[in-house]
């Protein structure tokens, strides 16, 4: 192509001869590109973290848990200390968590959740849409600690995580609640049952007040943890008649109405083979007794230590203020003739009573009614057979007819009330005829990792939508999720606000995510005399009626400086089987047998020296050996001079207002021993006993002749052949 | 004028004179070299009759087609720099590229959208070209070409949406290539399936018998490879027939 | 067309196609300059450049020889860490003749580079071979816990051996 | 035809397609900045979507899985799409409206195309917007919370009447034509009226089974051992 020869040079662009309306629309759509571009430049160069970090995004790689971290982009002062005040996000991590968690291993999601590798507050907070893992808020953050120090069931309720407070309060609740008496979890086993067993339930309580007690429990009982089970009237009474048919000797009632009577005696079989003195003779019996002296007995016997009558006493065992309104009357002196033929996993301790002390509490406690609990004011059930109430005898003679196939009416009742039973999963708590345990209710297992269009929301409209709302309402409200088509069978066990985040902290630990091995810390229980040693202190409520340090009852003496006082043999035989130290007529009160295992002795005694700050076990003394004209005289000071039989009591002779001294060698210390015959007022100030002011020689004499009395001595008597 | 003499200097150049080969008077002759010695202009013919001018004669859609390729050959090759086709790290590369790449963001957007928009223009360009009869002789074949071309532009945003290993994608794919598995004799569950469930044409195309690492690298390689060539092997020969077979569409 | 008209005409004229073109051109700057800083990623998925090798008197030499070569962090880090007397430094594993990493043999007390053979002595000099000097050495300080940290960002060459920060006293 | 008018194509059609050039770029980077290309959570084997669905164009394809069984409705539908789209210029052998927009000269041509390009965009529309969770129908405004329940009850036709239906609606099909405008077979020939016919009746019976399937409740109009229709 011939070039060169003819060239001019355009001095212009090559569009020169466009006309103007096209040069006006290049401007136009030129301009509008070039404005488009920059606004892409800033929108690529507008990002919020820049406002915290110039250029650079700070990032932690966490190549074993898969995470990068960019929170430290803005959250710079995390693990600097000195930032406290200042506001997010620079402020320094709250509490000393960093410590044992340093940022370089961890990173922040690992605990907190959200979305590692964002860059924008919302993002990075997780607070959006196609992001699972929002960030916890506030104490729901201590759920993850479950991460790595898995808890389950085995660990004891004593366990500490410390800066997880409130996740440990979440497992507590979930084990003291029994949750897994419905739902299943990975760790967890269904414990023992943690309901009262309701095998004989028939024979215990009254129909009036088991109705009132299935409508409301928490009208009678103000602290049970049985929820409402929120039943119709009908279903009530159905409950009611089948409950009430379960009475001793009768723990299978029949199920089908084709059933044959004639086979089943309820009255001849007993639970567990212990037959219970329910035969007719035993009628009546208990009110032979004095409900006064039942009264006293009741006070005196320390009864209020575990118990609690009229807002006095203590709430380890059930409230006894309206027992007259709930039991038969003659329950109480049934069961406490032998509480373990009606529930062989009964707690109370064997108070060896007498006959007489029997009849007089059960008296007394029958006449213990609250107010507008009498017969009337019960709200009468629709279902079942309309009956004004339903008395003992009654309701036996009806349980014999439908056992004999002639109240089929009732018989319908009964299975209705046994299908109700299986359904509401009473059986997860309370152990009622041979019924498997629990209601199968969804597992629990990775319920933190669940996403929120996996939960059913039924008609809730009116909280956000995550998952920590949502457990929060199941764990209150769980009745607000039935809708027309399900019945949400939870039941409302009226946990408050701080109860429920703690268990929604709990459940929200139950992740699908595994953490490596190397990042798990198992949680151990931890030991010591002073944890044993509490465990049976807490588990036999010990302080129900002793002190320790100022706390605890004052029915009987302060175990704080028992460690001292009492030789470890002699506590170990005491408390292996109790008897009375004082005499009967002066104080009533007794230690009662709570069949201790020799375990458990062992370690309440290695508390008490713990308690007291002596070694433990105890050095033993050296044996004195004294001659007999040395015990002579001291028999002598005994008996004679200072007469001290006038009180105290030696081989069945003597006054019953100290402690039998017949023992005494086997059950104090020397150094105890000596400091009291000393100086009785210096260990307790309000006691009777004088101090003697006894010259020396008159001290050793003493000392030799009581320390020579029973079996274990420190002093010996030469034998002189 | 000193300014003018150094132009003349550069435009009388050697090496200026090499690489244009035309003068910039505004000429018919300088306008008809313009497109004839320019590789990428001279896709078009030198003249065009007046009613391809007009807007609503050729929508533009295929010329639209072309540019939204171009498009993604370019957003494309970029966001390749970011990403690598391992799921472990695959949905993380997508995060990245949203969070912390300058730009990443917006490069992915202009390749998603520029994807979409590149399928709504061919099927109207389909339609366009059906309206005015222009696969009728001696287009037939090139009509066939472009059949094929829309296929292959199916496959390319088809693979290309597994590649963010999202849910979306993931489930997508699945629905997808499931109906494979339904496909007559060569499918394992279709009628008169002769294959199992190892070795029929779903089998191939995933490398597994899910969508795992092999599927993600396969349909990287596709994506990426196989099928652009593709396109632009038949684009070439599309855009060629359309030159030979009488330019833009107009009767013959 | 009068001259006045021509004028303005031209002037506008001249605006519009600088309006157009120029923002054009601008345009095409911002792209190039964008997808230049698209290369350049933000954050790197690189090891830190700073690791920690633990406490001072953990180095011991043994009384037979002067140096000693602690190998544990070859693998990671290439950095070999040397106890002399009294001063403890770390060596880059790196050979200062084309970047091979050589091989510590502890019984001759030599670093063999298997590239090309040069050779250098316990401490890190160069005795045999092309290699032009001895091996660079990384920064060392001690740390507030008392452990020594390497910072593998700051090198120090031959000349800057007795600069105070290349080596920890002991 | 001779060439009436032509232009030039440098600067003016090479500036229509500048322009339009940055037109696009520039709705595409607007686009770009106003809307972020989705991104859901990680990939997961173990949970599905609800729903599930395959990319916009390939939507109507998955909303034919409704009436039809996978083989057809993903394989063997669109397979006869690309195959009848690519010997339509050897079937249409009429010389009219060559580079024209035309109707009255093709009318039979762009009934069909365009019926089968609507249909395509209908599937697509319902299967991307009014299909919810369970693959159910849902109205734009209708929310997806509500989940509906599958609830239908099909029968399917016996094989006997279901191929003799069948043998009627391809028969009738085909003959239709031939006796209405006989001038029609005749410009074809035999191959190219069968293949017309056959791909024409093809394409109908779509909504034909959809229009049984939601009227009548037929889920197979022919049921073999084999396979389903």
């Amino acid at each position: 192509m011939n070039v060169g020869a003819t060239r001019r040079v355009a001095p212009t662009f090559i569009f020169m001869k466009l006309t103007r309306n096209k040069l006006i629309l290049n401007a136009v759509f030129c301009l509008t590109l070039v404005a488009v571009i920059i606004w892409a430049l800033y929108a690529e160069y507008d990002r919020p973290w820049k406002k915290f970090q110039k250029e650079k995004i700070q990032q932690l790689r966490l190549q074993d848990l898969g995470e990068t971290d960019r929170c430290i982009t803005c959250h710079q002062g995390i693990d600097k200390p000195g930032f406290s005040n200042k506001p997010q996000p620079f402020k320094t991590h709250s509490g000393d968590y960093l410590k044992h968690h340093k940022v370089e291993k961890f990173g922040c999601v690992t605990c907190h959740e959200g979305q590692g590798a964002a860059l924008t507050v919302d993002d990075a907070h997780g607070d959006v849409k196609n992001w699972t893992k929002p960030v916890l808020k506030g104490s729901f953050a201590q759920s993850s600690c479950g991460k790595c120090h898995p808890m389950n069931h085995k660990l004891p309720l004593t366990v500490e995580l410390k800066g997880a407070p409130v996740f440990i309060q979440g497992w507590k609740l979930f084990n003291e609640y029994n949750c897994i008496g419905c739902h299943k979890l990975k760790g967890y086993e269904r414990p023992e049952r943690i309901g009262p067993a309701l095998t004989a339930i028939g024979s215990k309580v009254n129909r009036d007040w088991l109705i009132k007690w299935l409508k409301d429990p928490k009208e009678y009982l103000k602290n049970t943890k049985m929820p409402g089970p929120k039943l119709s009237d009908n279903e009530i009474g159905y409950m009611a008649d089948y409950l009430l048919s379960l009475t001793v000797g009768n723990e299978n009632p029949p199920t089908s109405p084709f059933f044959k009577g004639g086979i089943y005696s309820p009255l001849i079989r007993g639970v567990r083979g212990v037959p219970p003195p329910l035969a007719k003779g035993g009628e009546g019996e208990f009110e032979k007794g004095d409900s006064v002296e039942g009264k006293n007995l009741v006070k005196e016997l320390g009864c209020l230590g575990c118990h609690m009558i009229d807002e006095k006493g203590n709430n380890f065992a059930p409230d006894l203020s309206g027992i007259g309104n709930k039991v038969n009357a003659d329950w109480p002196y049934r069961f406490l003739k032998n509480p373990k033929a009606y529930d062989p996993k009964a707690k109370i301790p064997d108070f060896v009573m007498s006959e007489e002390e029997i009849q007089n509490i059960a008296v007394y406690l029958v006449t213990l009614k609250k107010k507008g609990r009498e017969k009337g004011d019960v709200i009468p059930a629709k279902a079942g057979i309309q009956r004004d109430n339903w008395i003992p005898g009654q309701a036996r003679n009806d349980i014999t007819k439908v056992f004999t196939g002639q109240n089929k009416f009732l018989l319908k009742n009964i299975n209705k009330g046994k299908k109700l039973v299986k359904d509401k999963g009473c059986t997860g708590c309370h152990e009622i005829e041979k019924l498997p345990a629990g209601y199968d209710a969804p597992p629990l297992d990775g319920i933190g990792s669940k996403r929120v269009d996996e939960l059913f929301w039924g008609n809730i409209t009116d909280i956000k939508k995550t998952l920590a709302d949502w457990l929060m309402m199941k764990v209150m409200h769980p009745e607000k999720f039935t809708s027309d088509k399900i019945v949400a069978r939870m039941p409302n066990y009226g946990f408050n606000e701080q109860q429920a985040k703690a268990l929604v902290t709990f459940l929200l630990g139950a992740r699908k995510d595994a953490v490596p091995v190397k990042y798990m810390k198992t949680l151990i229980e931890p030991d010591s005399p002073e944890i044993r040693g509490k465990k049976v202190f807490e588990k036999y409520n010990c302080l129900g009626c002793h002190k320790l340090n100022k706390k605890g009852g004052d029915v009987s003496v302060d175990l704080t400086k028992e460690g001292k006082k009492s030789r470890p043999d002699w506590l170990f035989a005491f408390l292996k089987t109790p008897y009375k130290i004082r005499p009967e007529p002066i104080l009533k009160a007794r230690m009662p047998d709570f069949k201790l295992s020799e375990k458990e002795i062992n370690n309440a005694i290695e508390y008490l020296a713990f308690l007291s700050e002596i070694p433990y076990p105890y050095p033993f003394e050296l044996k004195k050996e004294v001659q007999p004209e040395d015990i002579d005289d001291g028999e002598k000071l005994y008996h004679e001079i200072f007469a001290c039989v006038g009180c105290h009591r030696v081989n069945g002779r003597g006054g019953q207002v100290g402690p039998d001294h017949t023992d005494v060698a086997s059950r104090l210390t020397k150094e105890w021993f000596e400091q009291w015959l000393k100086d009785p007022q210096s260990i307790q100030s309000d006691v009777r006993m004088p101090k003697f002011k006894f010259q020396k020689w008159e001290f050793e004499a003493l000392t030799n002749y009581l320390l020579t009395l029973g079996k274990y001595r420190f002093v010996q008597v030469k034998k002189t052949d | 004028m000193k300014g003018k003499n150094l132009r003349n200097k550069i435009t009388d150049s050697q090496i200026y004179k090499s690489v244009f080969r035309h003068t910039y008077t505004d000429t018919k002759e300088n306008r008809t070299l313009q497109i004839k010695s320019n590789v990428f202009l001279h896709l078009h013919p030198v003249k065009i009759p007046s009613h391809a001018m007009k807007i609503r004669f050729t929508w533009c859609m295929g010329g639209i087609t072309f540019f939204m390729f171009l498009v993604e050959v370019i957003t494309g090759i970029l966001l390749m720099f970011y990403y690598r086709p391992v799921p472990e790290y695959v949905y993380l590369d997508m995060k990245y590229l949203e969070f912390d790449v300058p730009f990443g963001i917006i490069l992915r957007n202009l390749h998603r959208w520029a994807a979409h928009l590149m399928l709504v223009t061919i099927m109207l360009h389909m339609l366009r070209v059906f309206l005015t009869g222009s696969y009728k002789p001696p287009r037939e074949f090139n009509w066939v070409i472009g059949v094929v071309l829309l296929v292959t532009t199916f496959l390319l945003s088809f693979t290309g949406y597994l590649l963010p290993w999202d849910q979306l994608a993931y489930w997508a794919i699945t629905v997808g290539t499931n109906m494979i598995r339904a496909a007559p004799v060569i499918g394992h569950e279709g009628p008169f399936a002769l294959l199992n469930k190892y070795n029929d044409v779903r089998f191939m195309i995933l490398g597994g018998t899910e969508i795992g690492a092999n599927a993600l690298l396969r349909f990287y390689v596709l994506h990426i490879m196989a099928l652009p060539a593709a396109a632009i092997i038949f684009m070439a020969v599309h855009f060629w027939r359309i030159r030979k077979d009488g330019g833009i569409s107009r009767p013959l | 067309m009068t001259t006045d008209i021509n004028k303005t005409g031209i002037s506008r004229r001249s605006l519009l196609q600088i309006a157009g073109w120029g923002s054009l051109l601008v345009t095409f700057g911002i792209t190039i300059g964008s997808i230049l800083r698209f290369l350049y990623p933000r954050v790197l998925f690189e090891k830190p450049s700073t690791f920690n090798i633990g406490f001072p008197d953990e180095f011991k030499t043994d009384g037979s020889t002067s140096h000693r070569v602690y190998e544990n962090w070859k693998e990671e880090q290439s950095v070999w860490v040397v106890k002399e007397r009294n001063r403890i430094y770390a060596i880059h594993a790196k050979c200062t003749h084309l970047g091979c990493t050589p091989n510590w043999f502890a019984e001759e007390g030599i670093f063999k580079c298997p590239c090309h053979g040069s050779q250098f002595r316990g401490n890190g000099v160069n005795f045999a071979g092309p290699a032009p000097r001895p091996l660079d050495r990384f920064k060392l300080s001690i740390g507030k816990d008392g452990m020594i940290i390497v910072d593998k960002s700051r090198v120090y060459t031959f000349k800057e051996f007795e600069k105070p920060e290349a080596y920890v006293e002991v | 035809m001779t060439e009436k008018k032509k232009h030039l194509v440098w600067p003016d059609l090479a500036f229509m397609e500048f322009l339009t050039a940055i037109a696009l770029t520039i709705i595409l980077i607007v686009w770009g900045l106003l809307a972020n290309a989705p991104l859901l959570e990680i990939a997961s084997p173990t949970r599905s979507e609800n729903p599930s669905k395959a990319p916009w164009y390939f939507v109507g394809l998955q909303e034919l899985l409704v009436y039809f069984d996978p083989w057809i409705a993903g394989v063997m539908i669109p397979a006869i799409i690309i195959l009848c789209l690519m010997v339509i210029p050897y079937i249409d052998r009429d010389p009219h409206g060559s580079g024209e927009y035309t109707f009255s000269l093709r009318k039979l041509a762009i009934i069909n195309f365009i019926f089968g390009f609507l249909m395509w965009l209908i599937l697509i529309f319902i299967g991307y917007f009014l299909r919810g969770p369970n693959w159910q129908l849902y109205l734009p405004w209708e929310s997806w919370e509500k989940v509906k329940e599958l609830e239908e009850n099909l029968w399917s036709l016996n094989p006997e009447i279901g191929l003799i239906s069948l043998i009627i609606y391809f028969g009738l099909g085909m003959m239709m034509p031939k006796l209405i405008k006989k001038d029609f077979y005749k410009k074809c020939g035999f191959v190219r009226y069968v293949i017309i016919m056959l791909s024409i009746l093809l394409m109908y019976f779509v909504p034909v089974k959809i229009f049984l399937r939601l009227v009548f409740n037929i889920k197979y109009v022919l049921v073999t051992p084999w396979f389903n229709i």
